[in-house]
């Protein structure tokens, strides 16, 4: 991985725009691996973010899975977080009062076990001046009722789009799970039933076991894989709905640095997301930011969103 | 003192840190000295670094360790060999650079008026003690440690122990050194016979778990530094939770040091080593 | 990865029998990896697999996709070969009469673009003595008709299947992709339609893109992703199948060494293939050997069957 | 003599191998010696060897370097360094260990009876001819050799060139040294005045392609070296092939070089290299 360079300040345009949503630039936290961004502040310039995309937020607070919740794997990591959070309550009052001091677009991720638990979520945001947007998380493959299951087949996932484009008129970003035969089915299916834009992938159903011990190293047995590892199946996807769908696609799966948010847009992304970086390096959204702006200057790009779709084939 | 992480005052540093030395000191046991004065200037007794040992292409998730001791520029860090991390660390010569997270977590949190303190560490979980054995004799209070490990040679850290504390008492499972068996009939002999007014634990959970019964039926309170898998080691990511009687708490700024008696032993401490 | 070991003898029994083939020991090798074992015979004794996995064989040639047909990705690549072979008949001319000479069993690939395709492979192959067995890819992601097409619905898994059933009486080993939804619904389809076994995985579909040249670094665009990096995803799915259906389970993705065979063998699979380790170390097939039975002998596991499934959940 | 990869008699081998030096010769070039006894004894001019950079846990595919020069138990590879595995390569210094897997490939495999060769190379396309300058002058054939290169700099084992060949002549993009241009200005320049009986090629697929044009039109049989990405290297996976009057071959077995005649120049090259 590169190691922190300076900040590059270059010519070009590096804002684009999302579902009306104007972004200062196309790097975005990935749900849940930035918190709210608080723990980050001391590394990371908030306001350099195109947005910060919070933990999952469902409508009462959610214990989570047993520990162990996590286990490197090769190039990546398994995960079985299981969308632990407060609840939108909690969330209002806490985090969110914190963002609003803070100079950057907040998308909140939705979770819910039911459609209802979805809608009451967003409903009781819309009360919230803070929020410019939602992503609304039908691919968490970490929880048993609602998660994944919504991602997986075309009607329940345009069900919950359909049930929260009635209750809001806020950009509503859909994120889609990896695990399935044909993502673009599942795309066309939130698109046709409201969704402004697409974020994907999500984590790949995984699991890892410990030889010695016999025992699979996570408690809840299989977790979400995320990290470089994926980025070849992130990529794929994201160039295969990107061609499919006619909202715009937000890029998400093993983004390290510029390069590889150059990639994304190239297959068709008109934002990324950073997430399991953060861990390694929490100054990552950062080199990325940095990394496109270099990418820019040498190349003669002068918008950023020129690169979108921009792959020769 | 102490709270560091916690105090509004106080924020983890990002730092590049130089291998001073690293050196082997029992076997699979190494101890490495890395240059790193801002995170020695601001690091309390318990707190711990997240270092990033991998380099270059090389993707490689942090790895945390307990500071065993802060002087001048330099903290020092007490490590077991056990898997791609450790194993990467061990081959760190002077002058490699990395860079750490730190410091982290609450550390022990001594408060003030404690008179005598218990120690008990169980084999590495003699690093985070080492610091604060070195701290709380320089601050007057009495230390007694109760340490065990599988053999006399694993007994790391006890020359600083024995330089530190009042007594220093020992277990090995095949009787190398001190009794043989655990550490457990120490740490229970010596909360009668030197009443400490508190316990500072840390080592495998099981046995961390069995002191803090013993300093519950005694009637002294207990601290207990738990380990968990950790990816951010900042408290964003939610891997490192404990079960406590106040809800779930995040290892890496909620702790690693917890008040024995609010964690419920729920069996999810990181599997065992081999 | 680990360097090549020195051979361990123990005392541990290493056999297997999947769809009533003895194998000496749970380790193949994965097809399109080792063509027929002839380039490897310089590194590896072939006398000491479980058996040779060939690649691909079609009823007539076949000439792949274009070149670049390989990408590296992290922790593991990309490849498009698209099945290139010579046909049926130059395999039973050629590689199958080495094959002949060699003491290791030998389970022949089977590819095509429709279920006339297979069929007449198999027919081809039944006049074969040196066949032990069949191994049915329609999990091929790198060709146009057939290939995936047919892995990744139930229907015509099961036609594949079925249709080849009732021309051979060898055993027959159904390939199963890992880009679907539930795996384990093809899984009991192919069981159903009288499969004896089943592998999986074949390569997660994916793509790589160099930044600088805007292009795609495989001239097909798409290929399949195998290697270090999907081994989560094989461990998970690999867990999924063995808990789902009764025929043996052939494990397959990112083993590099003996605590990977492990670990397949603890999540339900009754052997293991070894791909593209094979590229890295052209040893690793004799390293997973003879790290299964060093781990056996640490263990005091006396037959390496006993592992099958035995995590502790 | 060559052949070696085919001939039933010979078979790629899996050595140890332990750097010697490990030199910046330009640059982004760097030049290794390796200590590989077995396969410098084996190794015919236009062979390469499958080199395996990565160490420990870091997975990456081999890669393949033509040698560049074998003599005694040592063989040298010169390389140009373009991204993860290169850049790891350029890190390598004396006594690290590495295995390699080769002799690989048919080599040049020059007919007797050639008096006159002309060898043309494209920047790096130097590397896999240098040891075949050497075999042939000292088998008395005469050699000519046409050189290019972005800058003079980069004019990659010129010595060894000069050292051995009748005629030396070079071409770089900025002047700097010989004609301003491309090489292919030279090239064409030798086919006349020298008249060879044969041409080997080694360089940037549309050079190779442009030369291999020039010998066609003057009559002169051509061999050029081609790359491919490769991952076993040894025959089996088919990640290789060069489209040819034949059908599709493997670089890595029945090539690199090839009879320039045979190729079909379907743009299936690597990517340029940035
Ligand atoms: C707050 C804290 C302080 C620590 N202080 C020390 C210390 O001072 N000295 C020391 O040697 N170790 C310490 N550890 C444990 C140390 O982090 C792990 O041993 C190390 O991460 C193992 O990395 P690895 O790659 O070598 O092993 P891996 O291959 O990652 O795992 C090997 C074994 O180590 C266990 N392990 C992996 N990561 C952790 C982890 N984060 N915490 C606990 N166990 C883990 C795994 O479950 C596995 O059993 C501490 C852990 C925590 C959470
Ligand atoms: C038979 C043969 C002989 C070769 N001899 C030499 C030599 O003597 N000296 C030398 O410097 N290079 C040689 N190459 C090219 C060398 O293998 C690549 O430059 C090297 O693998 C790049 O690895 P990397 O990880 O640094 O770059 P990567 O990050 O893998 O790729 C960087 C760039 O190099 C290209 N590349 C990657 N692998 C190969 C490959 N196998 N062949 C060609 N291009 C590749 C990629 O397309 C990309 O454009 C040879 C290649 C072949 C096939
Ligand atoms: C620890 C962890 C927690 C996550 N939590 C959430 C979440 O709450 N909601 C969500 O939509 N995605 C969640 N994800 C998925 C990420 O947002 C992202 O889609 C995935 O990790 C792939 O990107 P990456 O490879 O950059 O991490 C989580 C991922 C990780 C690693
Ligand atoms: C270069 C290459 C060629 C392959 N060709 C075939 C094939 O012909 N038939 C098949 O069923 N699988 C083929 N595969 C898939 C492998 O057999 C295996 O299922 C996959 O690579 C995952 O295992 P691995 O990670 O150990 O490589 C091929 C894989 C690679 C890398
Ligand atoms: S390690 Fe991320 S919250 Fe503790
Ligand atoms: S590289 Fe595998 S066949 Fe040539």
């Amino acid at each position: 991985m590169e190691q922190k360079s300076p900040r590059v300040t270059s010519g070009a345009d590096l804002s684009v725009e999302i579902a009306g949503l104007r972004l200062r630039n196309p790097v975005m936290t990935a749900s849940g691996t930035f918190a709210s961004g608080r723990e980050y502040a001391d590394f990371v310039d908030l306001s350099r973010l195109g947005a910060v995309v919070t933990k999952g937020v469902s409508p009462m607070a959610w214990t989570g899975n047993e520990s162990p919740r996590v286990a490197e794997t090769f190039g990546g990591m398994l995960n079985s977080i299981g969308l632990q959070n407060p609840g939108v309550e909690a969330f209002c009052a806490g985090d969110l009062v914190w963002l609003g001091s803070q100079d950057v677009p907040v998308v909140v991720n939705v979770c819910g076990h039911s459609v209802e638990d979805y809608v009451r979520v967003v409903e009781r945001l819309e009360d919230e001046p803070g929020v410019a947007a939602y992503e609304v998380n039908i691919s968490c493959p970490n929880v048993d009722a609602g998660g994944m299951a919504f991602g997986t087949s075309c009607a329940p996932a345009g069900a919950v789009t359909a049930a929260l484009r009635s209750v809001t008129k806020r950009p509503l970003i859909v994120k889609l799970s990896p695990n399935v035969t044909d993502i673009t089915e599942i795309a066309r299916a939130v698109e046709g039933a409201g969704a402004d834009a697409v974020s994907l992938v999500n984590t790949l159903l995984g699991m890892a076991i410990d030889a010695e011990t016999r025992r699979p190293k996570l408690a809840r047995v299989v977790g979400g894989l995320s990290g470089p590892a994926i980025k070849p199946v992130a990529l794929r996807m994201v160039w295969q709905v990107a061609r499919a769908v006619g909202v715009p696609v937000i890029g998400v799966g093993g983004i390290m640095n510029g390069a590889d948010a150059v990639e994304f847009l190239l297959a068709g992304a008109a934002a990324v997301q950073v997430g399991t970086a953060n861990f390694a390096d929490p100054t990552s959204t950062m080199r990325v930011v940095d990394g496109l702006a270099e990418y820019c200057a040498r190349h003669g790009v002068g918008r950023v969103s020129d690169l979108t779709g921009a792959l020769e084939e | 003192m102490s709270c560091a992480a916690l105090d509004a005052g106080s924020h983890p540093l990002l730092e590049r840190v130089e291998v001073l030395a690293n050196d082997r000191v029992a076997e699979g046991v190494g101890l490495i000295a890395l240059h790193a004065p801002r995170i020695a200037a601001a690091v309390e007794p318990g707190q711990f670094v997240h270092l990033r040992i991998a380099t270059g292409a090389d993707f490689l998730l942090r790895r945390p360790f307990s500071v065993h001791r802060a002087g001048g520029e330099t903290i020092e860090i007490l490590y077991q060999v056990l898997g791609r991390g450790t194993l990467d660390l061990a081959g760190k010569t002077r002058g490699d650079v990395m860079d750490a997270i730190g410091p982290l977590g609450t550390g022990w949190d001594i408060p003030d008026g404690i008179a005598h303190i218990l120690l008990v560490a169980g084999g590495l979980g003699a690093a985070p003690l080492g610091m604060l054995a070195e701290r709380l004799s320089a601050r007057g209070v009495a230390v007694s440690v109760a340490q065990g490990a599988p053999t006399s040679e694993r007994l790391v850290a006890r020359e600083l122990f024995e330089s530190v504390a009042r007594r220093v008492e020992v277990a090995t499972d095949d009787g190398s050194a001190g009794e043989r068996g655990f550490v457990t009939v120490v740490s229970e002999r010596l909360l009668q016979t030197d009443r400490p007014d508190l316990v500072c634990v840390c080592g495998p959970e099981i046995m961390a778990r069995a002191v803090a019964a013993q300093a519950a039926r005694a009637g002294v309170p207990c601290r207990v530094s738990l380990e968990r898998l950790m990816a951010c080691g900042i408290g964003a990511c939610l891997s490192c939770v404990v079960t406590t009687s106040h809800g779930r708490k995040r290892a890496c700024v909620d702790g690693p040091v917890f008040d024995a008696e609010e964690v419920c032993w729920d069996g999810a401490e990181v599997p065992p080593r081999h």
